[in-house]
């Protein structure tokens, strides 16, 4: 018996190629999808909120205006999260003494904000500016996805740059009608203008939409 | 070790005309000698005393990388406008010595030179440990280190890639192929020694892990005929790829617009470069190891005296750059150009200028007598000089052409931290340590080809016989 | 047992066996395995394999050019890895992101030339050494000729010819045929 | 340093020795030293990298989701999310307003403009004004009253006010002494006034560091009583400064500033000014000069007063004329220089458009002489005017510092109240202020930080920021200001008219009510013309600047000759001058650490204030920048390091003030020396050599005499424009190789006058405040780390002892072609559609590459993370830039959050992209900086590139910057040509 090892090893070795072959594929894969999984990008998670607020209830039901709350939003870079006292103006008047509002009324008593939990987030090198968008015919539901049918809001988009890109590269299909900006259900039908006629519309300027000064300074 | 039929004399005086192998040295003797080196139970005395120091220089690597990405780059002495320093130049310097070992394998293996066959295998060690210690730096040299991967083709969902025309990037790929290649190259290499030492190899623990790395070669018909053809292919390939990878290296001066780097003759001048680092170390690893292990027969005055002849050939070439260098740059007539060249003559800077010169061009024109050529000592402290020679042209080159840019309101000054010596030190340490692991575990002369190159000679030898 | 494994001194003395065998008549896979890189003659002499159709002796057959598919595929796999990464890079910079670098223009095709290179170089390299493994079957970590005492000096200095039959008699007839050659040691191959 | 590194450089040191013009400036680099190396920052760099690879394809994406999102309970007034809010104060320095637009953003005082409708500013701001925020923000301003270095409150302050009050009304006010600084404030003054009033026996005394009295001094000896001189340069042809301080110290300095540049520019001005310095030590002012006259300050006064003969005649210099015509051969042969005869000439023959400026350092009798030789100009009314004193002066001439510091010695004082003003660290220190402050009884320190005198005074009380509290303060031209708070007191204080009114009434009047009553009832209801509203919302009360007086000139001066010191002192008697630090003022900017790393404008010293030295002096005392010397004056002395500055009289030593504090604050404490002790001393002066070395952190590593190249700075006089104006601009166009102009629909540009630029660093502020530009420390200077996105680069040329000197800012250049851009291996800098050369950080890795490939070296890098590590309020910080991180290269971007802002107003309502102004260019007071869209033909840049002047830095380079400089004409006198 002079061999060194035995006939099993040639076996041993096969599988132990294969299975690095394997190992190598998985994890290229696993650097490939991870980031385009909603999972790390958190969409549709839902977040703890200090109030249970529900857009579908304020929205749908109620038939509130996004900018009744987010107010500067067609003026400033910030859509603006409503103060107490916006809560209040109606709260005041009814569901006065509803458990769930015990926050807001105890921010309002104590003069201490109410602290929500951010769903929707760029990173701090992202200056996105809402009132161009919304300027140019861009609706909330881009972005926010269906906010009108979520009882508790969730992020509706990866927002990854990819994301954005794919509206810079290409507005038309993405515009739509002014009266249909707020509208988070709305869909492209028939009788929508075309992307062409939109982006004329909007005068959408014929600056390079990719640029990265655009977004990043 | 046996040292049969070679009178030790003769071993101790090496002769420019010493046959390549001397005829005394059989097959077995041969493979015997080498196989006793990697085989043997413990290492020698003088090993240890070596691979120690080396060792806690190595970690001394670690500790300054370590505080390095802890800290920032700010540790080291880089400022504004001395945006580059030690890590890029001991980086090419690096390459350089890296190169020299390809060159060494890759280029005399296709055009059949005998005297390489003995110390290629320390050639490639150079190669592969250099390589490595060159690859330690781009990634440092980063602000940023942990985004190095943006380099690569990666998937990403910001739809972006690497910027092509940069040739930073060019040489970042040129390198990590060249570290690819090299570790390809010397393994395959090494492929039938180590299936030797596994049949050589006394406890079964050393025969399954020789065993193991030689996957099975058992020189079959089919096994060496492969094996040549695709060796063969991979040395052709390995010959432009050193040349590309210096060239590129060059190319991150040439291809800037600084003063003191704008120029074309950057590539060529920096393979001539490579080439004499190559040597120089090639010989500062063979001669004492020839000693240490007893190799005078196989390395044999003979190696050392066609060394020196291509160390002195380089160093004119080099030269020659040089002094192309300061025609250019006279020529030119770009005042920020010739700024930095008067600051290397005869301004704060002299000292690197003119040691680059003495140490790189004065000191081996020794080598046109020739007693140095194979003389140890003489061949010793000329390939130090050399070594040294070749860091502070890559100092002059990088630093004292950034201190001088083309607006004089931003002229600024460079020295190294004790961090960037601590990095520099530690890659030697790193190196050598290399080195000494490759003369402990693996056979420290490619023994197939010296099988080769003994039948050839003894068939020759027959041959002068019968004719007489 | 599957075979015979006869020890030589010397490539002389192995090439003397081989150049017998290729003048006997008798027919089977002979294999050498030496040390150092066979020159041509001992290059795949499988002698009788070539025997004439009237089985009469013919002397053993130099394959002209012993043939290794590698230089050719680590030639297209270098060819292939610059053009697709040339062609990567050209998408990259004209179609998935075109910018304006230094006011260059976009199809910058020289500055694609030295990583495309490279990476062919990489693809060659690493076709070469893999393909290697491939074509001559390896690792193989374990063969039977492994139970032969005498093959450990196989990769020193000794030149080993192997014969490869399982037909007892052309086995015999092997053997007598070694003796005569005076192999410094001769040994079955176990199964 | 060890090594075979540490052997080369030492070696180096040696070999410097070398003649040779680049190993002189290899001698002059800073000593070879090494720095400790251990990092600012520790932001737990090794989980990032873990983190970075291990979500490789996510990079940094939703690093703060689920994060806090707070909404305020109610929304403040006028207040949009992410939009700046302005509104209208001054920036009030010793008593002087220069009025200002405050950014704000969500309620936070952000950054600060110069306001339109100022006179003193119209628009433009100093380096002080521009470092406010920083000094509002300031962690060190002090919260807390204290008694005797311990924490008390307000009930016991008022307990023992109440006490004062009760001893001061038995006592008329006797022992009573209120020290402030000058006061133009009509509110504090009422106040004061009320108080003196209740008080008879009151005494009110008020002091500078930086004194202005020698002109008021002046202006009484000439007039016979004080009066203040407003100059109008724009009517100005020829200006003679003897150690001018129009652009430097005095009031007004940014309207001077603006309008002496108003006549500089060949291609623009009718006719261009002619300027004549004469002085000891460089400043602002000579160093743009046509001619500057380097004279010790002894010839000084020889020298005026020959020219006051000269001029106005030999009774008005009171001394032997030096001939009627003053020619020069006679001048001269009068031992006067013999510049002196054709500048006469020149004054003369441009008559009353001629200005002789004195600067407010030097003593009365020059103003005398200075004012004589105006009247005998006859320039009154055309190039400059005489109002009413705007700063009150103290009611009894004898109320001086002095004077009370001897009554407190003698106990004669026992309640002082110090209002903004720190006399233990200023007081020339031979007074002895700090003994005397502890014979005082009740001392209370009215100051922003417990400064020295606040320590050493029995009562500390914060003073509120100039941004806490409703106040008043005039301009140079009396113009006044109303102070509206920016913000709630941060640390809570009180101003200075609320401490004066409690002094005089337990009644609380709350400030605003206060200034109220001064505006809204005589005298000054009347001035209010167009309302209290509109007042604040201009930032100027219209009409109250000050009426021209119309005093004659003495008909017997008093000879001042007499005063002169007399015969001419021997020229190697050694000087010491006191100088206002060009960036801490008296030393109450010293813990702003923008204005402590703000290269001064000549020496581009950093965080020190070394002796200046003539090359001469230095070569006979054998003195090396950073040597060390022991200064003494009579029995006081300093040991302090010396630097050598081109231009400086080898007879006089110049002395910055303002650093080496010890109660300044984390940041300024133990920076530089203190040379207060040395002040106020007439004994003899005496500099010898003593060991040790001081490492000075000065941006520009080399000195010697380097005269900038002609392809970075063009230059040449009024002759050669005339022969040829477009002498300095580019005759070839290179070829190119490649040529893509940014197709986008706007093209930002820039355009520099180099004949406007005063060197005075109002841009390098201006940029650092609004983009972020993080603040490194001495330390990271000396290692060449220094981060100012816009650079002021001086140049030397000619002879050492008077040279010729140049300024030239340098940014960004945006170049069409841009060298950067295609060596970065990831495109973190590329070029976008409008041609803005952009950085983009969060893509950068810092490889450095793009540094070493700019040819104007305009990259800064972030070795350490000097924005974190940085002690500021995150709320101090630009919303609008992102504050980079550690290892990432940054660079000037244009302001291109400006240019955002305006692209999207501008998309928004469907209209080209109107106006954008860089912070650069909205802080110079010169208006030497021009941004704007080149694709705009009517755009100010373009018609400014259209100058002949217009040159690009390094043509040869091929980069096609948008940034270009208009070339620097000067306009020496034919009749001095080569001279000078």
């Amino acid at each position: 018996m002079a061999a060194i090892f035995d006939p099993a090893a040639n076996l041993y070795v096969k599988v132990a190629i294969l299975i690095g072959v394997a190992l190598t594929l998985i994890a290229v894969l696993f650097w490939w999808a991870w980031p385009r999984t909603d999972y790390a990008r958190h969409v549709r998670t839902v977040v703890a909120q200090p109030v249970p607020f529900s857009h579908q209830h304020h929205v749908a039901g109620l038939g509130l205006d996004c900018r009744f709350c987010h107010s500067s939003v067609e003026v400033s870079a910030n859509a603006g999260l409503p103060p107490t006292t916006t809560c209040m103006t109606c709260h005041s008047q009814i569901w006065t003494n509803a458990a769930l509002l015990a926050p807001v009324r105890r921010s309002l008593a104590k003069d201490e904000p109410l602290t929500w939990r951010r769903v929707t987030d760029l990173p701090d090198y992202v200056y996105f500016n809402h009132s161009i968008h919304i300027a140019k015919g861009v609706g909330c539901a881009s972005c926010h996805g269906e906010i009108a049918s979520m009882p508790l809001t969730y992020k509706a988009q990866p927002l990854t740059m990819e994301f954005c890109l794919d509206c810079h590269r290409d507005p038309g299909p993405g515009l739509r009608p002014a009266r249909a900006i707020y509208d988070t259900e709305w869909h492209r039908t028939g009788s929508t203008p075309s992307a062409a006629a939109l982006l004329a519309h909007y005068h959408v300027p014929d600056r390079n939409l990719t640029d990265c000064s655009l977004c990043h300074r | 070790m046996s040292r049969d039929l070679v009178p030790a004399a003769e071993l101790l005086a090496p002769r420019g005309d010493d046959p390549v192998v001397h005829p005394g040295v059989s097959i077995a003797a041969m493979t015997e000698r080498v196989c006793s080196i990697a085989l043997r139970e413990r290492a020698y005395l003088w090993w240890w005393i070596a691979f120690v120091p080396c060792l806690a220089l190595s970690m001394l690597l670690v500790a300054s990388i370590a505080y390095l990405f802890y800290a920032g780059i700010g540790i080291w002495g880089v400022n504004w406008p001395v945006m580059w320093g030690f890590a890029i130049l001991s980086y090419v310097w690096w390459i350089a010595i890296a190169s020299g070992g390809t060159i060494i394998s890759a280029l005399f293996f296709l055009v059949g030179a005998e005297w390489r066959s003995s110390i290629n295998r320390v050639a490639e060690s150079m190669m592969l440990f250099g390589a490595v210690a060159a690859g330690v730096y781009p990634i440092l040299h980063l602000g940023r280190p942990w985004l190095f991967y943006w380099l690569f083709f990666y998937p990403n969902t910001m739809t972006l890639s690497a910027q092509f025309r940069s040739p930073l990037l060019w040489d970042f790929w040129a390198l990590y192929t060249y570290v690819f290649a090299s570790i390809l190259f010397w393994y395959f290499g090494l492929i039938p020694d180590l299936a030797t030492a596994r049949d050589r190899a006394a406890t079964p623990w050393r025969r399954r892990i020789y065993g193991m790395f030689a996957a099975g070669f058992r020189g079959s018909s089919a096994e060496w005929r492969h094996m040549r053809a695709a060796y063969g292919v991979m040395a052709a390939i390995m010959a432009p790829v050193v040349v590309s990878i210096h060239s590129i290296v060059g190319l991150d001066f040439a291809g800037a617009a600084t003063p003191g780097w704008h120029a074309t003759q950057f590539p060529p001048f920096f393979v001539c470069g490579a080439l004499l680092s190559g040597f120089a170390i090639v010989l500062l690893l063979i001669i004492p190891l020839r000693r240490l292990l007893g190799l005078e027969d196989m390395m044999t005055g003979r190696h050392l005296d066609v060394l020196c002849r291509l160390l002195l050939t380089s160093s004119l070439c080099l030269g020659y750059a040089y002094l192309m260098d300061a025609f250019t740059t006279y020529y030119g007539g770009d005042r920020a150009e010739r700024g930095i060249f008067l600051g290397r003559v005869i301004g704060g800077d002299w000292p690197v200028y003119w040691g680059t010169l003495v140490l790189n061009i004065g000191l081996p024109q020794l080598l046109w007598v020739r007693r140095l050529r194979v003389n140890p000592p003489a061949i010793v402290c000329i390939c130090l000089g050399v070594v040294v020679g070749m860091w502070l042209e890559r100092y002059e080159i990088v630093v004292t052409s950034l201190e001088r840019p083309s607006v004089p309101s931003a002229w600024g000054f460079y020295h190294g931290t004790l961090w960037d010596w601590a990095t520099l030190l530690g890659t030697i340490g790193m190196f050598l340590a290399g080195i000494l692991l490759s003369v402990r575990f693996v056979p420290i002369v490619s023994m197939h080809e010296m099988r080769t190159l003994i039948a050839a000679h003894a068939a020759r030898g027959a041959a002068s016989k019968a004719a007489a | 047992m599957t075979g015979l494994l006869a020890g030589f001194e010397s490539p002389e003395a192995l090439r003397a066996a081989l150049e017998r065998f290729a003048q006997s008549e008798w027919a089977g896979t002979v294999e050498t395995y030496t040390p150092m890189p066979p020159d041509d003659y001992a290059s795949e002499a499988s002698a009788g394999a070539a025997s004439s159709a009237d089985g009469g002796p013919v002397p053993a057959q130099r394959d002209p050019a012993p043939g290794s598919p590698l230089p050719l595929a680590m030639f297209v796999a270098g060819m292939l890895g610059f053009v697709a990464f040339f062609l990567l890079m050209t998408h990259a910079d004209v179609q998935a992101y075109p910018l304006d670098i230094g006011g260059r223009p976009r199809f910058a095709w020289p500055a694609f030339v030295p990583i495309a290179f490279e990476l062919g170089v990489l693809c060659a390299m690493a076709a070469g050494f893999f393909g290697y493994f491939l074509v001559s079957r390896l690792p193989r970590l374990y063969e039977p000729i492994d139970e032969c005492a005498s093959f450990r000096a196989a990769m020193s200095d000794r030149w080993f010819l192997a014969i490869r039959c399982t037909d007892a008699a052309r086995l015999a007839d092997a053997r007598s045929l070694l003796r005569a050659l005076e192999p410094a040691t001769l040994e079955e191959i176990p199964a | 340093m060890s090594g075979p590194g540490g052997r080369i450089w030492r070696r180096l040191e040696a070999a410097a020795a070398d003649p040779g013009f680049v190993s002189r400036a290899a001698r002059e680099f800073p000593a070879l030293s090494s720095l400790p190396e251990e990092p600012l920052d520790r932001r737990q760099a090794l989980k990032l990298m873990a983190a970075a690879i291990v979500w490789g394809g996510v990079t940094g994406c939703d690093s703060n989701f689920g994060q806090d999102l707070i909404p305020a309970v109610r929304v403040p007034p006028n207040i949009v999310p992410a939009l700046p809010n302005f509104y209208a104060t001054a920036h009030v320095l010793d008593g002087f307003a220069n009025g200002v637009v405050v950014k704000h953003s969500m309620g936070r005082p952000l950054q600060v403009e110069g306001n339109v409708r100022h006179p003193s500013s119209l628009g433009a701001t100093d380096a002080f004004a521009q470092a406010l925020p920083l000094d509002f923000y300031d962690p060190d301003r002090e919260a807390e009253i204290d008694r005797r270095g311990r924490p008390a409150d307000w009930p016991t302050l008022e307990g023992a006010l109440a006490r004062e009050r009760d001893r001061l009304a038995s006592g008329h006010g006797a022992g009573l002494r209120i020290l402030t600084g000058s006061v133009t404030s009509p509110t504090l003054l009422a106040r004061l006034d009320a108080l003196l009033d209740q008080y008879p026996e009151a005494r009110w005394v008020r002091w500078d560091p930086i004194s202005r009295g020698a002109v008021a001094a002046g202006a009484a000896m000439a007039y016979g009583r004080p009066l203040d001189t407003v100059a109008r340069l724009e009517n100005t042809d020829v200006l003679l400064a003897i150690d001018g301080d129009l652009l430097c110290t005095a009031p007004g300095r940014l309207r001077y500033a603006r309008d002496l540049a108003g006549r500089r520019n060949p291609s623009r001005s009718a006719a261009m000014s002619r300027i004549y310095a004469l002085e000891s030590t460089p400043t602002l002012l000579g160093s743009v000069a046509d001619h500057r006259f380097i004279a010790a300050p002894a010839e000084i006064e020889r020298i005026v007063a020959a020219l006051a003969a000269g001029i106005a005649g030999p009774e008005a210099a009171g001394s032997r004329p030096p001939g009627s015509g003053g020619s020069g051969s006679r001048a001269g042969a009068a031992g006067l220089p013999a510049w002196v005869g054709p500048v006469l000439a020149d004054l003369r023959s441009a008559r009353d458009r001629a200005l002789v400026h004195a600067g407010a350092m030097q003593p009365p009798p020059i103003h005398a002489l200075a004012h004589a030789m105006n009247e005998a100009l006859g320039g009154r009314g055309t190039t400059f005017d005489l109002i009413e004193p705007v700063a009150r002066l103290s009611r009894e001439s004898a109320d001086t510092l002095p004077a009370l510091v001897a009554d407190m010695h003698a106990g004669k004082v026992d309640t002082l109240l110090m209002i903004d003003s720190n006399p233990v660290l200023t007081a020339p220190g031979v007074m002895g202020f700090r003994a005397g402050l502890e014979r005082v009884r009740f001392s209370l320190a009215l100051a922003e930080r417990r400064d020295e005198t606040a320590q050493a005074s029995g009562w500390f009380v914060p003073l509120a920021h100039q941004w806490e509290c409703w106040s008043d303060a005039r301009g140079h031209d009396g113009t006044a200001t109303i102070l509206q708070p920016q913000s709630l007191p941060l640390y809570g204080g009180v101003s200075a008219p609320e401490m004066l009114q409690r002094l005089s009434s337990a009644a609380h009047i709350p400030g605003d009510e206060i200034v109220r009553a001064t505006w809204l009832h005589p005298p000054n209801a009347a001035a209010m013309g167009s309302g209290w509203l509109a007042a604040l919302a201009e930032g100027v009360v219209q009409g109250s600047a000050r009426p021209a007086v119309h005093d004659r000139l003495r008909e017997t001066p008093r000879a001042p000759a007499a005063d002169l010191g007399g015969a001419p002192v021997a020229a190697d008697t050694l000087s010491v001058l006191f100088r206002a630090d060009p960036a801490l003022w008296d030393g109450r900017f010293a813990n702003n650490p923008w204005l402590q790393e703000l290269p001064r404008p000549l020496t581009k010293l950093v965080w020190d204030n070394p002796l200046l030295i003539a090359p001469r002096l230095a070569e006979r005392m054998r003195l090396e920048n950073g040597d060390c010397v022991r200064l003494a004056v009579g029995t006081a002395s300093v040991i302090a390091p010396v630097w050598i500055l081109p231009g400086q009289s080898p007879s006089c030593i110049t002395a910055l003030l303002g650093s080496g504090r010890g109660a300044a604050g984390a940041v300024g404490d133990a920076a530089g020396v203190d040379y207060y002790p040395l002040t106020g001393i007439a004994g003899p002066v005496s500099v010898q050599k003593v060991a040790g070395r001081v490492e000075l952190a000065s941006t520009v590593r080399h000195h010697g005499l380097l005269a900038p190249p002609d392809e970075v700075l063009r230059h040449g006089t009024l002759r050669d424009f005339h022969a040829d104006p477009r002498f300095a601009a580019d005759r070839s166009a290179a070829p190119e190789l490649y040529r893509t102009v940014p197709p986008g629909p706007a093209k930002w540009a820039m355009s520099i006058d180099l004949n406007a630029c005063i060197g005075c660093n109002a841009c390098v502020l201006a940029c650092q405040a609004e983009n972020n530009v993080p603040v490194v420390g001495k330390r990271e200077v000396l290692r060449e780390r220094e981060m100012h996105w816009i650079r002021v680069d001086r140049y030397f040329e000619g002879d050492a002892d008077a040279p010729t000197s140049f300024f030239q800012p340098v940014l960004c250049m945006h170049c069409e072609q841009a060298p950067c851009e295609n060596v970065c291996p990831v495109g973190a800098t590329v070029h976008d559609s409008e041609g803005l050369n952009v950085m983009v950080y969060n893509r950068c890795v810092g490889t450095r590459f793009c540094s070493n490939n700019c040819p104007y070296k305009v990259r800064r890098f972030n070795f350490f993370a000097y924005a974190h590590e940085q002690k500021r309020p995150p709320e101090s910080w630009n919303p609008d830039v992102t504050v980079r991180a550690r290892g990432v290269m940054e660079k000037c971007s244009y302001c291109i959050q400006r240019i955002a802002a305006a692209r999207i107003d501008a998309d928004r309502e469907s209209r080209p992209v109107g106006e954008v102004v860089t912070a650069c260019q909205a802080a110079c007071p010169t208006r030497a900086i021009t941004f704007g869209n080149l694709a705009d033909g009517a755009s100010e840049v373009a018609a400014r590139k259209q100058s002949p002047l217009t040159f690009a830095m390094l043509p040869a380079q091929n980069t096609h910057p948008r940034t270009t400089y208009e070339a620097l004409v000067r306009n020496p006198n034919p009749a001095l040509e080569g001279g000078s």
